[in-house]
């Protein structure tokens, strides 16, 4: 029994790493329509901000802050000065410009620091408490409980402030925004500062147990995406839930199922956001996207 | 009918210049210049089914490295087991194509990026499974062949060879796509990207039409798979990586989406690009790439394949300045008020400006 | 056919293709970009530091008498087998002499048929894959450097086996040839003992955590875990998540991932009663040979030609500056400047002493089935930034 | 015929008949289910119950683009074309249902192929250039303002070969001497193609012109059915449709 | 003084030129009409105004030079634009899409009533505040892009073929809509429509273009005298 909680409890921290990164995908997707396979690397990018700051010896929790307002200030400026260049165009083009930032960002943060992983200090205290017969660390636990105060803010942020409105608004049509006066370019800057703000977060928060080199976060993305679009893209909630659900069924499915083992487990979650996709295309608790004829 | 022909017999000297150019390449070139031929045109089959899905039919796919990867390893079979070339050719066709039929069953009814994670799924979950399976794989040391070599009668040396081998299936494939996009199923694809709605009225079930370009993108796929082993006559893990795929969906885009020249110029892009970082500075390859991807984004959003067009452009607007390209006729249905100046002279009441 | 023919082979005794009287054209092509980049690079930065240094103090001394400087081209691959092909192919084609050091099993499969069939050296190879080194006669013109994985292995199986007592091991391994290497070589060793396997696990390089693994190993409550991790952090998670569970075993590393600094300190490896590691080489960040001179001599070169390639230390730098040694006597050892001459002088290396490896460890080319350095010595962590021998377990 | 979506009812047990080779109205206030209507005719949308007879035929279940071979075709009130394409690309694509060959025989262009696609294409440029269009023909069809669209949009549905034609809202966005226009030409079509047309209009200019039948349809269900004339002078139609002044504005 | 002003405004979609130097103005509470065939650039002159395509020219706005801003600016400065087509946000609620009208307002309170005010004059959307607003049928799509318009409290309106696919009793109802905010709130409009009938019972004067250009314009029943106005936009 204590195995089994142990494995589920193993199976939620992971989770929380791919929830961090889902959740800044949401973000970003709810305020643009977009998915950005650049938010790992930025996040990565932010964090070695933090990173140096540490190394200098400032404390964790600064170099956070720092961390996020110059994660706001990247994400601004990259809408500013790259990705506005392809709004209004074919989407895939926009893709594949976040696809050239992953490339062009992973590299720049190599340059500085080179591909090898360094150790990142915790924010939280490096200790285990026993729960329920199962050992968990105090980071996970912190790690849990910020996502849950950034998916709850999320939510509020999308469903009841004018903000959040504005840009599920422009997300959708931005022409007609424009024509109601909603200042577009403002809130698509908005929209991927906050959401490369938010990406710093989960890097710092990740960074101890990943460690942070450039890469860090390259597989974990494959991971968040899953999560983001299981969960329904439009739903912080979703992508936590997601997110955990992926992480735990990882675990079962790699502890309990002989012939799966560790090398295919990652199958399992896969195949089964695959099935659930399949029997409820948008997603846990995504809104079905309206389409008229 | 002048400017047509015109334009015709320019279209056609260019295709024969263009066929001389890629007879007589690695006759004069180095086994390293046929290699990075020959390597264009593996990836230009991978990125052409890869076009056909996503360009023409607008459904995002980011698994295309599982079918090269299991095309690879079909062929590296066939040859460990001495398969006749051709029958491995065809089973390198039709078990990539069948694997992504039956994908594609399960998954067509979805569309953007529910289905797009399907296919994310596929080099996610082909890559252990492959590691699994060394009997038939190689595990992750991989499968190294000597394969496809150069009969006596040819005289050919291999690199030329298996120039020749790629670059024929290459060029088939291209001939055939083009064919296939031009026409009714063509038609069929771009109305499935545009609106399903208007594709259904029309007799065109989106369903099927989404199966077919999947099958054709996974059987592409598979004959670059063959390809990629004839060329680089090894296969591992790495080939079907989940990066590979995305590094596709960048070139496929780069070249030209929904354009089989752009499929072309996109391959030679996924080729050269990482040679020309290296000779720039080989540890910086990833950010010298990065910028060259965002510089073409920058100039040409609509690919390498818009270049000409772009150019042209420029010259053109420069020529004449201010003259409107096309003017639609003075509308024959809305006559009156056409004429209406000049039958009310301007002693009449209303100014007329 | 052209192909077919080795690349420029000429008449017999005419100079090889990349050599001249005063210098000679190496290459490589390692992971630069990417996941693997850090050993990659690594890799590359000793090699390369150690050429350049020996270069601008006169150059490399022949053993046809004449002294020539060594252009050293260096490619990325990125972990990608097609392109270490064609940076091969490329290199080749630029004219280059030998192919060395280069990092990556499958990167080095794809080349090594190609480089048998050019007759180009593909030698001394920074993969302790058996591949390479198992079967001299069907690939001539290939050889590894470092300890083959199953060596490693092999040491610490026997460290257990000669202990006489009954152990029980938890063994996690990556899921592919570094991995089964390794099990392969214990297994091998601990044959016949009363040492026994009583877990196992697997895991992808690309997995993000290795705590569901480390929980089930630890349900076994063995003795001993071997942790055959190549992954830095993921080996930092193994050594954490293993305490935090209330399980102290015994460890065993690789020694790829048992740097004190970035390892052993981060995942808190002194709570462990033990933690064994083979190593072959000096630590040049180790306190403990900071008087040493081939330790001065490298950090020297290094700060000077290495650390633009590789700003982060990893063990593949020492390695690939002892590399440099190698290369440099069996250059002196060739009689001829063709490539034939040149493997002839290397693979008769034996009992040579390269810089930084550690005393006792020689290089020795001879032996069938092994890279150039065989030998490993098993050391156990002070608790602090070092080590000390093993004194049985 | 009825439909429902979650809780809300959008068309209530209506029925009729429009028979072959006529014009037929279907009108009624915004909202009032007109283009549901339609969208059940052509297999859009799946009719909560009752059934739909296409000359005899059932086609409650058949899928939607099983439709066009039954002969049917439509427009919509939104016009959806391939804004990049040329304007001749789209009319192409109604000639789908009829042409022949899978993606076998066009990869390979085999001669009926050919053939087929040639004399689509003269039957497109055709038909473009009986509806004023022909000189768009080569035109990307975002070059053309929004009410050349449904021109467009016209054209494809009848390149379709079709029996019945759906048209929702031929009219909108056009002037009137416009309108004039495409009654003129929906009339030489329904003669030329021995049509059988179902119009959703607001344009009572048109429906009066046009048609021979009308359904008047409110809230889902059936107000009236009559001629153009009966319905303009109902009072009920009067009352929730027309409006007062507009009713007799627009019959002038 | 004119509020709105055009001079010699010329537009462009990429390379194709499509309005050649037009001239308008619109006095305060003013309400004039563009007329013309389909494709003699009647939405491009709003577009040209709202700042949707690039523009040569000028265009002021209670004297102050407003070419070139973008549209949100024109937005906020008191320009509200309904475009042609389909104009909604779809896959915000009927409700929100009527919120986002009113972005650039503060007066909360102000807001609710005028939802209300909305709601009431189009009962269709009554029904439905809480759906999607793809979800609804083309006439109440277009219903609610008018009222979104309402929402803003603009100073002038840009009507692009508000009647479209509105039955007349409601189409009716839209431009008794209009004339009560010209005459309540001082709005000023530019009214582009199909339905001459009805542009005619809502402007003073109407401007007819053709090919991008002016033909004519002057007031309102000038224009109606002319004979080939009637025969082609009145049918008469
Ligand atoms: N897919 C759908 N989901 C939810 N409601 C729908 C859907 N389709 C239609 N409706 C509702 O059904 C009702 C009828 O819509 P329909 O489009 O048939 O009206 P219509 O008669 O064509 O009106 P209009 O003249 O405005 O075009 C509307 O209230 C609409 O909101
Ligand atoms: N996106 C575009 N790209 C290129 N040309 C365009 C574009 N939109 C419109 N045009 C051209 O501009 C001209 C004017 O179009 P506009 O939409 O302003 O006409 P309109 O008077 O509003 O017509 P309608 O009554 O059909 O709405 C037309 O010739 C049209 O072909
Ligand atoms: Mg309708
Ligand atoms: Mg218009």
């Amino acid at each position: 029994m204590s195995y089994f909680i142990q494995v589920v409890v193993d199976g939620l921290s992971n989770g929380a790493i791919y929830a961090a990164l889902a959740l800044a995908i949401v973000l970003v997707h709810q305020a643009t329509g977009l998915i950005n396979f650049a938010q790992g690397a930025m996040a990565v990018f932010a964090t070695f901000l933090a990173y140096a700051l540490t190394r200098a010896g400032v404390p964790v929790l600064l170099a956070l802050l720092a961390a996020v307002v110059f994660g706001f200030v990247l994400g601004a400026l990259i809408e500013r000065g790259v990705m506005r260049h392809f709004e209004g165009g074919d989407p895939d083009t926009a893709v594949v410009a976040t696809i050239a930032l992953l490339v062009l960002l992973s590299g720049v943060s190599a340059l500085f620091f080179g591909y090898e992983p360094h150790p990142f200090p915790s924010l939280f205290p490096n200790e285990t408490i026993g729960v329920l017969g199962a050992f968990v660390s105090l980071r996970s636990i912190g790690t849990i409980a910020v996502l849950i105060v950034i998916m709850v803010l999320l939510q509020l942020l999308f469903r009841t402030t004018k903000l959040g409105l504005a840009m599920r608004a422009v997300a959708d049509n931005p022409q007609s925004s424009a024509l109601s006066g909603l200042p577009v370019s403002r809130l698509l800057m908005i929209g991927w500062g906050l959401a490369a703000a938010l990406g710093a977060i989960a890097g710092v928060l990740v960074a101890p147990q990943l460690f942070i080199s450039p890469g860090m976060l390259d597989f974990v993305l494959v991971y968040a995406l899953a999560a983001a679009i299981l969960g329904g893209l439009d739903s912080p909630i979703g992508a936590v839930v997601a997110a955990a659900f992926i992480g735990v069924a990882e675990g079962l499915a790699g502890a309990y199922v002989d012939f799966i083992g560790d090398d295919l487990k990652i199958a399992v979650p896969f195949i089964a956001v695959i099935v659930i996709l399949i029997v409820r295309p948008q997603g846990l608790f995504g809104r079905k996207v309206t389409v008229r004829v | 009918m002048d400017k047509l022909l015109a334009s015709r017999s320019r279209a056609v000297a260019g295709l024969v210049v263009l066929a001389i150019v890629l007879v007589m390449a690695p006759l004069v070139s180095s086994p390293y210049i046929n290699y990075q031929l020959s390597t264009i045109a593996v990836f230009a089959v991978a990125i052409l089914g890869l076009n056909i899905v996503m360009g023409y039919t607008g459904q995002v796919s980011l698994g295309q490295s599982a079918f090269l990867g299991l095309g690879a390893y079909i062929a590296a079979y066939g040859v460990l087991n001495d398969w006749p070339v051709a029958l491995s050719l065809l089973l390198c066709a039709i078990i990539p194509a069948a694997v992504g039929m039956l994908v594609a069953l399960a998954a067509a009814r979805l569309r953007g990026l529910a289905l797009a994670m399907i296919t994310l799924a596929l080099p996610i979950i082909g890559v252990p499974l492959a590691r699994r399976f060394s009997d038939f794989t190689g595990g992750s040391q991989g499968q190294t062949v000597r394969w496809l070599e150069a009969p006596g009668w040819s005289g050919l040396a291999n690199d030329q060879w298996r120039y020749y081998v790629v670059v024929v299936i290459a060029v088939v494939a291209f001939a055939l796509a083009r064919n296939l996009v031009r026409g009714r199923v063509g038609r069929s694809f771009a109305i499935v990207k545009e609106n399903e709605a208007v594709a259904l009225s029309m007799g065109v079930s989106p369903y099927r039409t989404k199966v077919l370009a999947f099958t054709i993108a996974s059987l592409l796929g598979g004959v670059s798979g063959f390809m990629y082993l004839g060329v680089v006559q090894y296969t591992s893990p790495e080939t079907l990586s989940f990066f590979t795929s995305i590094n596709l969906v960048a070139a496929m885009v780069i070249g030209g989406s929904a354009s089989i020249v752009g499929t072309a110029l996109g391959s030679l892009y996924y080729v050269l690009v990482p040679l020309l970082a290296g000779q720039v500075n080989s540890s910086r390859t990833a950010l010298i790439s990065g910028v060259i991807l965002l510089a073409v984004l920058f100039l040409l959003p609509a690919g390498l394949v818009s270049l000409p067009r772009r150019l042209a452009r420029l010259a053109s607007s420069a020529r004449r300045r201010g003259h409107p390209t096309t003017d639609p006729p003075a509308p024959e249905i809305a006559t009156p008020p056409a004429s209406a100046p000049s039958d009310a002279p301007a002693k009449q009441s209303p100014t007329v400006r | 056919t052209r192909e077919e023919a080795p690349v420029g082979a000429g008449e017999e005794g005419a100079a090889s293709p990349g050599i001249t009287d005063d210098s000679v054209s190496i290459g490589t092509s390692s992971p630069l970009s990417g996941p693997t980049a850090g050993p990659g690079s690594c890799s590359v930065a000793g090699l390369a530091a150690y050429i350049e240094a020996k270069n601008a103090a006169g150059g490399f001394e022949f053993g046809d008498g004449n002294t020539r400087t060594v252009e050293f081209t260096y490619l990325d691959d990125a972990y990608d087998p097609a392109r270490a092909v064609s940076n091969f192919r490329q290199l080749v084609d630029d004219g280059m002499f030998a192919y060395v050091g280069a990092l990556g099993t499958p990167t080095n499969a794809a080349v090594m048929p190609i480089a048998e069939q050019q007759e180009v050296p593909q030698v001394l190879l920074m993969t302790g894959a058996t591949m390479f080194s198992e079967d001299p006669e069907a690939h001539p013109w290939t050889t590894g450097f470092v300890p083959t994985y199953a060596a490693e292995g092999r040491a610490f199986g026997e460290l257990l086996a000669d202990a006489d007592q009954p152990v029980t091991v938890a063994t996690l391994a990556q899921n592919d040839d570094f991995g089964e290497s390794y099990l392969r070589g214990f297994e091998e060793a601990i044959e016949g003992s009363q040492v026994e396997v009583v877990a196992s696990a697997t895991y992808e390089p690309t997995d993000t955590t290795l705590d569901s693994q480390v929980t089930e190993l630890a349900a076994s409550n063995a003795d001993v875990l071997l942790s055959a991790v190549s992954v830095t952090p993921l080996q930092v998670g193994v050594l954490r998540k293993a305490q935090s569970l209330g399980w102290t075993p015994r460890i065993f590393l690789p020694s790829n991932t048992s740097t004190p600094a970035v390892i052993l300190q981060p995942g808190g490896a002194a709570a462990y009663p033990a933690v064994y590691t083979p190593t072959f080489a000096k630590n040049p960040n180790s306190p403990a040979f900071a008087e040493d001179e081939d330790v001065q001599a490298y950090n020297e070169a290094f700060e000077q030609y290495g650390a633009d390639i590789a700003p982060a230390y990893t063990p593949h730098c020492a390695w690939s500056y002892a590399e440099g040694a190698v290369l440099e006597e069996a250059f002196a050892n060739m009689e001829e400047p063709t490539r034939e001459s040149f493997m002839t002088a290397l693979n008769s290396i034996s009992g040579f002493e390269a810089p930084l490896l550690l005393d006792g460890v020689t290089v020795d080319t001879t032996q069938e089935g092994e890279g150039a350095v065989s030998t490993v010595e098993l050391v156990q962590y002070d608790g602090e930034s070092g080590f000390t021998p093993v004194d049985g377990y | 015929m009825s439909l429902h979506f979650g809780g809300i009812s959008v068309l209530d047990a209506v029925s009729f008949d429009v028979p072959r080779g006529s014009i037929f109205g279907l009108v009624g206030p915004n909202g009032a289910g007109k283009t549901s209507l339609f969208n059940c005719i052509s297999g859009h949308y799946q009719p909560s119950a009752g059934s739909i007879l296409v000359d005899g035929t059932e086609t409650v279940r058949a899928p939607a683009w099983r439709m066009a071979k039954f002969g049917l075709a439509r427009t919509f009130q939104h016009p959806a074309l391939r804004l990049d394409a040329s304007v001749l690309e789209n009319v192409m694509l109604g000639a789908h249902s009829w042409m022949p060959g899978g993606p076998v025989a066009w990869s390979l262009r085999l001669p009926p192929t050919r053939k087929r696609e040639r004399e689509a294409r003269a039957t497109a440029l055709d038909l473009l250039e009986r509806t004023g269009l022909g000189w768009a023909a080569a035109m990307p069809a975002d070059e053309l303002s929004h009410g050349l669209h449904k021109g467009v949009e016209l054209c494809r549905a009848l390149l379709s070969r079709p029996r019945l034609l759906l048209l929702d809202e031929p009219a909108a966005g056009l002037s009137h001497s416009e309108v004039e226009q495409l009654i003129g030409t929906v009339r030489e079509m329904r003669r030329e193609f021995e049509l059988t047309v179902v119009v959703v209009e607001h344009h009572m200019g048109l429906i009066s012109a046009l048609t021979d039948r009308v359904v008047v349809l409110d809230h889902g269900a059936k107000l009236m059915e009559g001629t153009a004339a009966e319905a303009q002078s109902d009072s009920r139609v009067v009352e929730a449709y027309l409006g007062r002044e507009a009713g007799a504005d627009e019959s002038a | 003084m004119s509020l709105l002003e055009l001079e010699d405004v010329t537009a462009s979609y990429g390379h194709a030129q499509v309005l050649h130097g037009i001239s308008l103005s619109l006095p305060e509470n003013g309400a004039t009409g563009l007329l013309g065939a389909n494709g003699a650039g009647k939405t491009t002159t709003l577009r040209a105004i709202s700042g949707t395509v690039s523009t040569t020219g000028r265009i002021l706005f209670e004297g102050r030079d407003i070419t070139g801003l973008g549209p949100d600016r024109t937005a906020h400065l008191g320009i509200a634009h309904v475009p042609e087509g389909r104009g909604t946000i779809g896959q915000l609620s009927v409700r929100d899409n009527l919120l986002v009208g009113a972005y650039q307002r503060r007066d909360r309170k102000q807001i609710a009533t005028d939802i209300d005010y909305c709601l009431d004059l189009f009962p269709n959307l009554q029904d439905r505040v809480k759906s999607n607003a793809a979800a609804l049928s083309g006439g109440e799509q277009q219903m609610l892009a008018v009222a979104r318009a309402f929402m803003a409290k603009p100073r002038v309106i840009l009507l692009d073929e508000a009647s479209l696919g509105l039955a007349p009793s409601t189409a009716r109802r839209v431009y008794d809509a209009v004339v009560r905010l010209r005459r309540e709130a001082q709005v000023s409009m530019i009214v582009v429509e199909q339905n001459a009938n009805l542009a005619f019972s809502v402007v003073d004067d109407a401007t007819v273009l053709e090919t991008g250009r002016v033909a004519l314009s002057g007031s309102r029943d000038e224009l109606m005298g002319m004979d080939a106005v009637r025969r082609a936009y009145l049918g008469g």
